[in-house]
């Protein structure tokens, strides 16, 4: 085992290090739910980082990255667009029953 | 590698029919007509607890696990199901629990055949098959990827249940639930990614024969574990727990505090004991197990402190996970030969079928209380032993079981880590277990002694309640007490297949 | 030639990259979407200059997509800001409130 | 006649970089809104559009080069219609009418 | 080295947008960062050569996330909250960064030689019929995963709708849309809807051999249908028709067939016989890539608001 050159996948993997201690400082801190479900997205494309430099560095047998990891982040990313549709039609759902109980419907 | 874990056994076929008989039933559900719905969906089930049984028997049969190469492709590249004894066990666990839940939810949530379509029958059938299939693969899945995929097909089934009611406090309760079932699973990923990078592969049987000591791993399952910490609802990560179970009808209560918390503790059992080498994980798991005890004491206080029937189930099921959590030290610290024939072992996994029926009785009980009188505050309780008898029967029995007094799964559970825990000398988890159940006996009699007492005023039941719905909550409390008349000894069943047995 | 259009992209996600100040400054939504805008303008053009200098196919496609989706994401954003405020005057012209 | 095309391409690239610095510009310095669109226009429109006239002689095939030109209309196209629902906006007085 | 440079720019960028995400107390701000977010990583992903994923990135990433996000901010009263003691901070800050650094020794401290998927990937694929080894893994080695993540999409779009008023159960999606005609979307709407269904058509045809497939090119085609909808071309059809629920549940189902007629054609559940493998598996990629332009499309426009029959 030893120190990584400093190349692309090594910066991008760093970058995808950084990005979830910032994702996951904002879920646990911030109170509201938008932006909570931004630092979830944030964290979640740092997660999806490390699987791509894994990928690029698993590089060989002609392909420019290892197939199964990226193939994995096409899933994973889906899933997660899937989950901030779901959770923003909550937070809409829950803010206009909030609402309808101020009694008047302006903002 | 080992040649007979990688090949497709007879009998495995039943591991694909439990993954996708629930995804049929519910692309059927959303085709046929309205009035069908009901029995698409409990018609799916029966299939489904054929299924589990017979992979029960096939497992039995056989002293081995069924394995699946979904596509004939090998791992690591594709894709293997397997279910082992325990795998087994859940899997009938969850067939039996959907099924009773089914026949105890017909009827329900407005469902009339000849009107038009509503949406809380239409959620509620959708997703108990969503949560059956996601569960089973819990069970049976082997690629920690495919487990994501798993764990969020059951977050995605769990949260519009909570929800179901649709009122403003339910919606909050599901999105916060939703938030922290969301961290969990990408805490979990980033696992996955770190597991990957280290060994190229995701299959447990193959990772559990390469493993070493190697810090990447450690990560990979410290990360793993804290983010299905917060999907099982474990001390301090417990806060969204109550109000998501206690606001959800009683139905989906029953099966979210039952059965979709176990699915995320089942994978840290995995993880803990099939892919951590031996001996490194003893802090962690001390760690594991006072976080358990904390969940013990912490839950049950705040149980014993609730004026609502509900909500006091509810707590209690965050007391409950706890002691799921104090088999990490008990069986890690064991001199059985295997981690898998200790006396802990046994006993956590005898926990968890407990509470699962006990809880499920309970909180179905409660709904038929919520029916009965029009509300769930206990201090109105006087003189239910007379008006729903049944019904407080069922509560009686789940809360000997949750208490832990004999003969009930729960005593035998309880018991069983007791001795664990004293013949390994480690008096402090049995205090905490001894603790837990005095504050259970606290709680539940804070329900019964007025249900029984005769009230100033004769009660009067408000609602007729069917008594096929009684007597499905009241079965599932009486299997929570037969469960304690198997033997208090090692289960040979619990051993059949676990990975770290199989490979040296 | 390669270096050439790698130098360019670098020189063009640093020019758009500046204009993201104005995402911090604001002060409008509006302002702070045109910059977006711009760095989505950028983006097609570096992965063009990508594309084109390392005779990627796929980046082009790539280019396509954000092309066609990213102007997509402004313009939703336009037509709900359009939409609210269509509602807003209405429920001020409402009877019992005055034309403001 | 390599050498020609080659100058062509570096002449527009280099131009329609000089459009984008223009519109980042524009964007920081401009007082207002409405004259902040003005010069976004420009380097959506000039910038992207030039730099892709420059590269169409270096795309190597025909379905490249059809691709790249598409891409420059949707921009143009889509750019066009966000800035006139946006300069609906920023008009002071609202919504026009 | 001209490389390091461009990349530098495009990590220093992603982190500080990211930042800027996180920190600002408004809203409106932090999504705005968060689509530049998105726009930049599309980017990164182009130079980790993930051709795939940047394509996906430019779909979802940064198209149609920011479009529900921006929408809702819209939607939305902004909500102030009172910041976290500085303590509390300081701790959780320590914790993120603690585990960002075993990330980061992850990275800096790599296995060699690095394990790779890519030749058992290779080795295999001719069996498959395909040239894209990306399709490969998700249509053949882990077909199981594809499958079941179409089952997720699904039941999203299933839980949305169960946010559902009672009232509104069977009704269009989404809320009430005034008819008010927006100036040039209308013909904005015509003149691109056509040109985005090619490409959407074209990034799933090419998917096969090349980078492209059908989540990518569904999330185009559910894209021009929420324009579609926006422009006032069309409506959204009611949740309750039969025939929306059977484009809904086409994809699943067709793959599900082909996956049981596996098994007596091929000895197993989702496996392909040799010589049919191709035709069957673009048989499931059109299927799935209509069921998810419409699951898609239809999780964008959320949950009904009015009752069946009292739209405007």
């Amino acid at each position: 085992m030893s120190l990584a050159p400093i190349d692309a996948a090594t910066l991008y993997g760093l970058t995808g290090a950084v990005l979830v201690g910032i994702g996951l400082y904002g879920i646990v801190l911030h109170e509201g739910f938008i932006r909570r479900l931004l630092a979830f997205n944030l964290l979640g494309g740092g997660v999806f980082l490390l699987f791509g430099v894994i990928a690029r560095r698993g590089a060989g047998a002609g392909f420019s990255g290892d197939p199964v990891p990226q193939a994995l982040v096409i899933t994973g990313v889906v899933v997660a667009f899937c989950a901030t549709a779901l959770a923003i039609t909550l937070i809409e759902r829950l803010a206009a029953e909030d609402d309808a109980n101020d009694g008047d419907g302006s903002s | 590698m080992t040649p007979g874990l990688m090949a497709t056994t007879p009998g495995g076929l039943l591991l694909v029919l439990a993954v996708v008989v629930p995804v049929i039933g519910i692309l059927a559900l959303w085709l046929v007509r309205w009035r069908a719905i009901e029995w698409v969906a409990i018609a799916t089930l029966a299939i489904n607890l054929v299924v589990s049984l017979a992979t029960l028997q096939a497992v039995r049969a056989s002293d081995a696990s069924l394995v699946y190469l979904v596509g004939g492709w090998m791992p690591p590249l594709g894709l293997a199901l397997r279910a082992d004894g325990i795998a087994a066990v859940m899997m009938v666990m969850t067939g039996a629990i959907v099924a009773v839940t089914a026949l105890y939810a017909r009827g329900q949530f407005g469902f009339d055949p000849h009107g038009p379509e509503r949406r809380r029958p239409m959620v509620f059938w959708t997703m108990l098959l969503a949560i059956t299939g996601a569960l089973n693969l819990i069970f049976v899945g082997e690629d920690l990827f495919n487990l994501y995929v798993a764990l969020e097909l059951l977050t995605f089934a769990a949260v519009p249940l909570v929800s179901l009611d649709g009122s403003r406090d339910t919606l909050a309760a599901a999105l916060r639930y939703l938030v922290f079932a969301l961290a969990g699973s990408v805490l979990y990923l980033l696992g996955v990614a770190v597991v990957y990078g280290a060994y190229g592969t995701l299959d447990l049987v193959v990772l559990a024969e390469m493993r070493g000591a190697d810090g990447a791993l450690l990560l990979a399952i410290a990360l793993m574990t804290a983010g299905l910490i917060a999907k099982t609802a474990l001390f301090p990560l417990h806060l969204w727990l109550p109000p998501a179970h206690a606001g959800a009808p009683a139905a989906a209560s029953a099966i979210l505090s039952a059965l979709v918390v176990k699915g995320s503790f089942f994978l840290i059992l995995g993880l803990w004991f099939d892919l951590l080498p031996p001996g490194l994980g003893a802090i962690g798991a001390n760690g594991l197990g006072m976080l358990g005890a904390g969940a013990v004491i912490v839950g049950s206080v705040l149980a014993l402190r609730q004026e609502r029937l509900k909500l006091l189930v509810a707590y209690s099921t965050v007391a409950q996970i706890g002691y799921l959590f104090l088999v990490f030290p008990l069986a890690t610290g064991s001199e059985a030969a295997s981690p898998f024939a200790s006396l802990a072992w046994t006993g956590g996994v005898l926990q968890l079928l407990a509470h699962a029926f006990a809880k499920a009785a309970m909180f179905m009980a409660a709904g038929l209380v919520y029916e009965a009188i029009g509300h769930d505050r206990i201090a109105g309780f006087k003189g239910l032993g007379r008006i729903a008898p049944i019904t407080v029967l069922t509560m009686t029995l789940a809360s000997v079981s949750l208490m832990g007094l004999p003969p009930s799964g729960g005593f035998s559970a309880k018991w069983l880590m007791l001795s664990a825990a004293l013949g390994e000398g480690a008096w402090w988890w049995a205090v905490v277990i001894l603790a837990g159940g005095l504050l259970a006996a606290g709680y539940v009699f804070r329900i019964l002694v007025p249900a029984f007492s005769t009230p100033e005023a004769p009660a009067e039941r408000k609602y007729p309640v069917a008594p096929v719905r009684e007597c499905a909550a009241l079965v599932l409390a009486v299997i929570a007490i037969l469960i304690g008349f198997l033997p208090l000894a090692p289960w040979p069943l619990l051993a059949i297949g676990r990975i770290a047995q199989v490979s040296p | 030639m390669v270096d050439t259009l790698t130098v360019s992209a670098v020189i063009v996600l640093a020019i758009v990259a500046v204009g993201l100040v104005r995402v911090l400054r604001g002060p409008s939504r509006i302002d702070r979407m045109m910059a977006v805008q711009l760095l989505g303008s950028g983006g097609v053009a570096v992965l063009v200059l990508l594309a084109v200098g390392s005779g990627t196919e796929a980046l082009v496609d790539a280019a396509l997509t954000l092309a066609l989706l990213a102007a997509f994401a402004s313009i939703a954003l336009a037509t709900t800001l359009v939409q609210k405020a269509d509602l807003a005057a209405k429920a001020d012209r409402a009877p019992g409130k005055p034309e403001s | 006649m390599t050498t020609i095309v080659t100058l062509f391409s570096a002449v527009a690239i280099c131009a329609g970089i000089i459009f984008f610095l223009a519109g980042t510009v524009g964007l920081l310095r401009f007082p207002d809104s409405l004259t902040r669109l003005h010069a976004l226009t420009k380097a959506d429109n000039l910038g992207l559009g030039l730099i892709i006239l420059g590269l169409l002689p270096l795309s190597g095939s025909f379905s490249t080069a059809l691709k790249l030109v598409l891409i420059w209309a949707l921009v143009q196209l889509a750019g066009a219609t966000a800035a006139q629902l946006i300069a609906r906006l920023a008009r002071p007085s609202g919504r026009g009418k | 080295m001209l490389d390091l440079a461009l990349d530098l720019l495009i990590t220093a960028l992603v982190i500080g947008v990211a930042l800027w995400t996180i920190r600002t107390r408004d809203d409106f701000a932090a999504i705005v960062g968060f689509v530049a977010y998105g726009l930049l990583l599309t980017l990164a992903w182009a130079r980790l050569a993930a051709y795939d994923v940047a394509l996906t990135e430019a779909a979802i990433g940064g198209g149609v996330t920011g479009v529900i996000l921006l929408r809702a901010s819209v939607r939305l009263k902004p909500v102030t909250t009172a910041r976290t003691p500085i303590g509390v901070r300081v701790l959780v800050g320590l914790l993120c960064a603690v585990i960002s650094a075993g990330l980061a020794a992850v990275v800096l401290l790599p296995v060699s030689p690095p394990p790779s998927l890519a030749a058992d990937v290779r080795s295999h694929l001719a069996s498959t019929g395909l040239g894209n080894p990306i399709a490969g893994v998700l249509m053949a080695y882990r077909a199981l995963d594809t499958f079941l993540e179409t089952v997720v999409v699904l039941l999203a779009l299933f839980g949305a709708w169960s946010l559902t008023p009672d009232r509104a159960w069977g009704g269009r999606p989404g809320a009430p849309i005034p008819t008010a005609s927006f100036g040039p979307l209308p013909l904005f709407g015509r003149l691109l809807i056509p040109i985005g269904v090619v490409i959407g058509i074209y990034i799933v045809w090419v998917g096969a051999d090349a980078p492209g497939g059908k989540f990518q090119g569904a999330t185009i085609l559910a894209a021009m249908w929420i324009l579609a909808m926006m422009a006032g071309l069309t409506e959204a059809p009611p949740i309750g028709r039969w025939r929306l629920r059977l484009l809904l549940a086409a994809g699943p189902i067709v793959f599900v067939a082909v996956g049981v007629a596996g098994i007596p054609l091929a000895g197993s559940f989702l496996a392909y016989p040799e010589a049919l493998a191709k035709p069957l598996i673009l048989l499931i990629e059109v299927a799935l890539t209509l069921s998810i332009a419409a699951t898609l499309g239809l999780l964008v426009a959320g949950p009904p608001e009015t009752a069946p029959g009292t739209e405007l």
